[in-house]
C-alpha cells in the first residue's frame, strides 16, 4: 500500500505478545529507536528475539525490563555515560540468552540478509573467543569453512532475516522513503527484515523526497510501516534535529546499575507513562526539548555542555 | 615518572603520535588514541585519513563529545556511510594500517579483551568488541594505549575479544587470520613491541625515568627487557603547545 | 487484426496493465512494458513502485528517454542507488513481484533469448543479457512482450539468455533456481501462461479477430490452444485516452 | 598522498604499454569514461583485460581499436541509438576472449572484491547459458557449489579486484572524495580496485565536500588518482553537468557497424586528435558544448531533442 503510515500504539499492537523477533537501529547513544522500546515495555510484549549491532539504551532497557529472551549484539556501551549495566549484569547472571558477536560480523549477517544471498564468508573474527562461542552457540548460523578458491579459513555467517527491524530517522514520507542524515550503521540491518518499522521526528512529503533523492537512504519498497514519533529517539540524539539529554543519560548510567533503581526508573518514566510525549514532559519538559534542539551546521545543540548540566 | 615539563599522557600521545605515518589510514576511537592522532595530523602527518566505525571519515570536531555515537565528532566529516563502508569496504578490503585500541587487559601475545574480566572472583561483562575484533582482524599494524598494571598486563587475557598473536609463534597465521605486521602497545612505563619470532611483547623503550625494574614489577608476565632498550623521545616544545591549546584545551585526556 | 478503434500496441498495452496489481513492485525497461506500466499507474494501480535496475526507484519522466541510461528517465525519482540496491537488496531479496522483459527470441518453456540469434546461417551477437537474466532468476512472476513470429517463438532458443522454465515440469526447480509463479506473453496475436504441470505456453487468451490458425501458422512450436480459449478483453476509452494524450502522446511504442 | 590530482597524459602513460587490467564505470551512454578511453587508444596501450558491468561506447570503442585481448561484461548497448558493433563483431569472429556475465552477477565479483569477501553466493544466473559458458571458461572465478546452511544450488563468484578502475563523475576533491550525482551503478566495481582512478568534470574544493558529504559516494582513502577531465564522459551525458550528444553518438552508431567505418571515424575524431579538448572541438563544437548543458532540475539539456538533430 502507498500509505504505510501507522500510529506507535497500534503497530506495537501487531507484535506479538510473546516472541517478537527484532532488529533496532540504535548506536549507544544516537538513533535509537526509545519511543518504540518503551512502548513495547507498556504493551507489555516478552520474550523478545533482540538484535542489536552496538548495544545501546533501549536493547539495555529492555533486558532490564524483563522483556527479553534472547539478544544478539557486536558490544555496546551508553559511550563516556556509562555501561549497559542491565545487559551486562544479565550477561554475568547468565540470566538471558545473550550472544555476542563483533560489530562487523553482525553487520555482515545482515549484509547478506538485505542482499538476498545465504550466507557470507569473512576472517572476522577469527581466533577470538567471541568466535569460539558463536561457533558452539550458533551452529545454525556461524560454521567455520574453507573458501573453494583460496582453500583458506573463513567463517561463514548465515544471512539474518529479522521479522522485524526498528530504526529512527529524521524524516520519512508516507510511502515509506526514509532520509537520514549522518553516519548510516544501521542500512544493512534496517533493509535486512521482512518488515522494517521506521520511527521518524516527521513524516515529509514525497515531494520533498523527489527534491532530494540522494538523502533516500531506503526507498520505499522495503519499508513496512512509517511511525511519526517527535523527539522519538529522545534522551539519545538525531543529528541535526536534537543533541542526547546529558542529564537524562547521567541519569538512566546511574539507575541501570542495579535492577532495583532501574525498576523504579522505569515505573516512573516508562510505565506511569501513558505515550512518549508524557515520557518526554516528565523526562525534559518542553524548556529542556527546545534547549537540545540542533544547530543546523553543527548537526548539535550548540549552548550546552556535552556532559549534562550536573 | 615522567618529568615536570610534560605528564605521562602527554608522552603517551606523543609517542603514539610519532609513529604514525603520513597518508596512512587510521581506524581509532575517542581518548588518547584520538589526541596522538590528531597531534600527528597537526605535527608530521597532515594526510592521515582518521576513520571511525560508526561511518565517518576525516571529520574536523571542534568540541569534545562523548563517544563515537556523540554528533560532535561527526563534524566537518568528508564522507558518511556505516560499518559497511568503514569496516567492510575500507577495513576488510585490506587498507586500514593502523587499528588503535584500548583495553581493559592486554596480555604477553598482545590479545587484547574488553569483555569479561574476573574481579573479586567473579566474571564481569564489560564493553565488549564494538568493531575492536574486526580492526584487529584486519588493521596491518595494531597500536594499544593501556594502563601498566600487573592485573591488566597479564600472562593471558581472561578471554580474547581482539586478537593479537593468539599463543605467539605463528598461531595467529594458523588460526587463518590476516597478517599483522606489528602490535605496539604504549603504557605509562614503556613502549612493548612483538619480538620476532616468538611474536611476545617486549620492551622496545622505557619511559623517561622508567626502571627496568618497576616495568617488570607492574607486568603481570615475565618481561622481556634487552639490555640496550631505548629511552622513550619525550615530548618537543611545539608537540606539547599542540596538545594543550588546540588538541586537547580542556585537558580532558592529556591531564 | 484488432478492430480499428485501437491499435495492437495498445491493446497489448492495456493487457499487461490490468495483469499489473496495485502496490506490486516491478522492474521494467523501456518500451512498451514500461508504457503498461504507467497506465496501470494511470488506473487501477497506483502504488505501483517502478525500479530500473541502474539504480532508479519511481522516477516520474516528463520527456521521453532512449533506454535506462538517459536522464530523462530519472526525473522525479524519489530514490537513487546502483545494481547493489535494485537488482541485490531488491530483486535478489525476493521483493520483486513482476520482472518485465523483451527479447530477440522466446521458446515453449518461456527461455528468453537476447544474446545469440542464428540469422542467414552464421551467429549474431545482440545485447546480451544486462539485468536481465537476474530479473528472470527472481522475479516472482514475468511478462514478456514479444513479436509473433514463427522465429520468435520457437521451440528452443538459440541461447538461453534468461530463464523461464528451462525444459519445463520441474526442471527450472531442479536446477536450484527460485519459485517462478507465472510467466505471461503477449504477443500481438494472444497472451499465452504457462500449462499447469508440464509448464510449456499455452494460449490463454486470442486477441480480438485473431483466429486460432493464425496463431498456429506463426507460432514455431506446436500450440496447445484450448477449446474455450478466451478472448482477450478490448481498451476501454479510459485507457485508449490516457495512452494517447498522456503516456505516449508522441506515439513512439503504441503506433 | 593528500594530493592525488593527476593530469589525463600523465595517469595513462603509467599504465604498463601491455596488458593493463582495467575496470571502466559506463552504462551504455551516460558516464562512460570516453576521454580516459581515447587517451588509452591515442598512447598505444594494447592487450588491455577490460571489466564493464554494461558493455557502453567506451569498451566498444577500445575493443575496434584493437586494444583489447579480454572482455568481460553483462551485456550493453548504445540504448536506442543503435548497438555495440565492434563487440558483437569480435564475439561473432572469436576475435578476443570475450566473457558475458548478467549485470549483476558481474556486479556481485566487485561487490565482493570491495567488502573484502573471498567470494560471494548467488543463484543468479544459474540455468543460463551464460552461467554455462562460465562455467566453462571461468573456472577460476565461477564456480557451482552448495550452501552449508540450507544445502541448496549456488553459484560461488570469486571476487574481483582489478589492478585498476576508471569511474567518470561529476566532481572530486584533490584528495580523491568522489561526488556523484544520481544512480550509482559503478559504486562497487569503482570501490572494488587496486587503484580506483577518478576522472572528473570539475575539481572542487574540500571545503565543497565538507558541506555536503552525503554527497560523496567514495571516500578519499580509497581513490588513487583525480583527473580532471572537463565533459570527460562526452558523447555520454553526466546528470545534472551535460547530456549526451544525441548527433555524435548517432554517427558513432552507424560507423561502428563495420571496422573500416570504425577504424576512419577513429583516425579522424580520437588518432588525428591530440587530447580531449580536440576531440570535444571537432565532434561537437563550443556551441554544441553549451547547448547540451544540463538544466539544474531536470538533470539534462531541455531545449533539444532526445533524438538529435539528424
Amino acid at each position: 500500500m502507498n500509505d504505510k503510515i501507522r500510529s506507535l500504539t497500534e503497530v506495537v499492537r501487531e507484535l506479538p505478545d510473546k516472541g517478537a523477533e527484532i532488529a533496532l537501529g540504535g548506536f549507544a547513544i544516537t538513533r535509537c529507536p526509545i519511543a518504540f522500546a518503551c512502548e513495547l515495555i507498556r504493551q507489555k510484549k516478552t520474550d523478545l528475539t533482540l538484535y542489536e549491532i552496538i548495544g545501546s539504551m533501549d536493547a539495555d532497557m529492555l533486558v532490564g525490563a524483563g522483556a527479553v529472551k534472547k539478544l544478539s549484539y557486536g558490544g555496546g556501551s551508553l559511550d563516556r555515560f556509562g555501561r549497559l549495566g542491565r545487559i551486562n549484569e544479565s550477561i554475568e547472571k547468565g540470566a538471558y540468552d545473550i550472544r555476542e558477536y563483533s560489530a562487523f560480523s553482525i553487520t555482515l549477517r545482515f549484509t547478506a540478509g538485505a542482499l538476498g544471498i545465504p550466507f557470507i564468508p569473512t576472517k572476522t573474527p577469527l581466533g577470538t573467543d567471541i568466535i569460539k562461542n558463536l561457533l558452539a552457540k550458533e551452529t545454525d548460523a556461524v560454521i567455520a569453512g574453507h573458501s573453494p578458491f583460496d582453500n583458506e579459513k573463513y567463517i561463514f555467517l548465515r544471512a539474518l532475516n529479522p521479522e522485524y527491524a526498528v530504526i529512527h530517522c529524521q524524516y520519512a514520507d508516507r510511502k515509506g522513503n526514509v532520509i537520514t542524515e549522518g553516519p548510516v550503521w544501521d542500512l544493512e540491518l534496517a533493509k535486512s527484515a521482512k518488515k522494517l518499522i521506521v520511527t521518524v521526528d516527521q513524516i515529509v512529503s514525497t515531494e520533498t523526497v523527489k527534491r532530494c533523492p540522494e538523502k533516500t537512504i531506503i526507498p520505499s519498497v522495503l519499508t513496512y510501516a512509517v511511525v511519526e514519533v517527535p523527539y522519538g529517539a529522545y534522551p539519545t540524539s538525531t543529528y541535526k534535529n536534537y543533541d542526547y539529554d546529558a542529564d537524562a543519560l547521567t541519569l538512566y548510567a546511574r539507575v541501570n546499575r542495579k535492577q532495583d533503581d532501574f525498576d523504579q526508573w522505569l515505573k516512573e518514566y516508562v510505565l506511569d507513562t501513558k505515550d512518549h510525549n508524557e515520557f518526554l514532559l516528565k523526562m525534559a519538559g518542553l524548556d529542556k526539548l527546545n534547549k537540545i534542539k540542533s544547530d543546523p551546521v553543527f548537526g548539535y545543540a550548540i549552548g550546552g555542555d556535552s556532559r549534562g548540566s550536573k | 615518572m615522567a618529568a615536570n615539563r610534560f605528564s605521562t599522557n602527554e608522552l603517551m600521545a606523543v609517542t603514539a603520535s610519532r609513529l604514525l605515518q603520513d597518508g596512512q589510514n587510521i581506524v581509532v576511537g575517542l581518548g588518547l588514541p584520538q589526541v596522538a592522532t590528531l597531534l600527528a595530523k597537526d605535527t608530521h602527518a597532515p594526510n592521515l585519513n582518521i576513520i571511525y566505525e560508526i561511518g565517518v571519515v576525516n571529520a574536523e570536531a571542534v568540541d569534545p563529545g562523548v563517544g563515537l555515537a556523540d554528533p560532535r565528532l561527526w563534524y566537518r566529516s568528508e564522507h558518511f556511510t556505516g560499518f559497511v563502508g568503514t569496516l567492510g569496504q575500507i577495513l576488510q578490503k585490506g587498507q586500514v594500517d593502523v587499528g588503535f585500541l584500548g583495553a581493559l587487559q592486554i596480555d604477553k601475545f598482545g590479545n587484547l579483551n574488553s569483555t569479561l574480566v574476573e574481579e573479586e572472583g567473579r566474571m564481569r561483562h564489560f564493553t565488549g568488541s564494538g568493531g575492536a575484533a574486526d580492526i584487529a582482524t584486519y588493521a596491518k599494524n595494531i597500536f594499544v594505549i593501556a594502563k601498566h598494571e600487573k592485573r591488566k598486563i597479564v600472562e593471558a587475557v581472561d578471554f580474547i575479544t581482539t586478537t593479537g598473536c593468539l599463543q605467539g609463534y605463528e598461531t595467529r597465521k594458523e588460526a587463518g587470520l590476516p597478517v599483522c605486521r606489528s602490535i605496539t602497545v604504549i603504557t605509562n612505563l614503556c613502549v612493548f613491541g612483538l619480538k620476532a619470532g616468538s611474536n611476545i611483547l617486549e620492551v622496545k623503550s622505557l619511559h623517561p625515568g622508567v626502571s627496568a625494574e618497576s616495568v617488570i614489577e607492574n607486568t603481570g608476565f615475565a618481561v622481556d627487557i634487552p639490555a640496550d632498550v631505548h629511552i622513550t623521545g619525550e615530548p618537543d616544545e611545539k608537540e606539547l603547545n599542540l596538545l594543550r591549546t588546540k588538541i586537547d584545551p580542556a585537558r580532558m585526556y592529556i591531564k
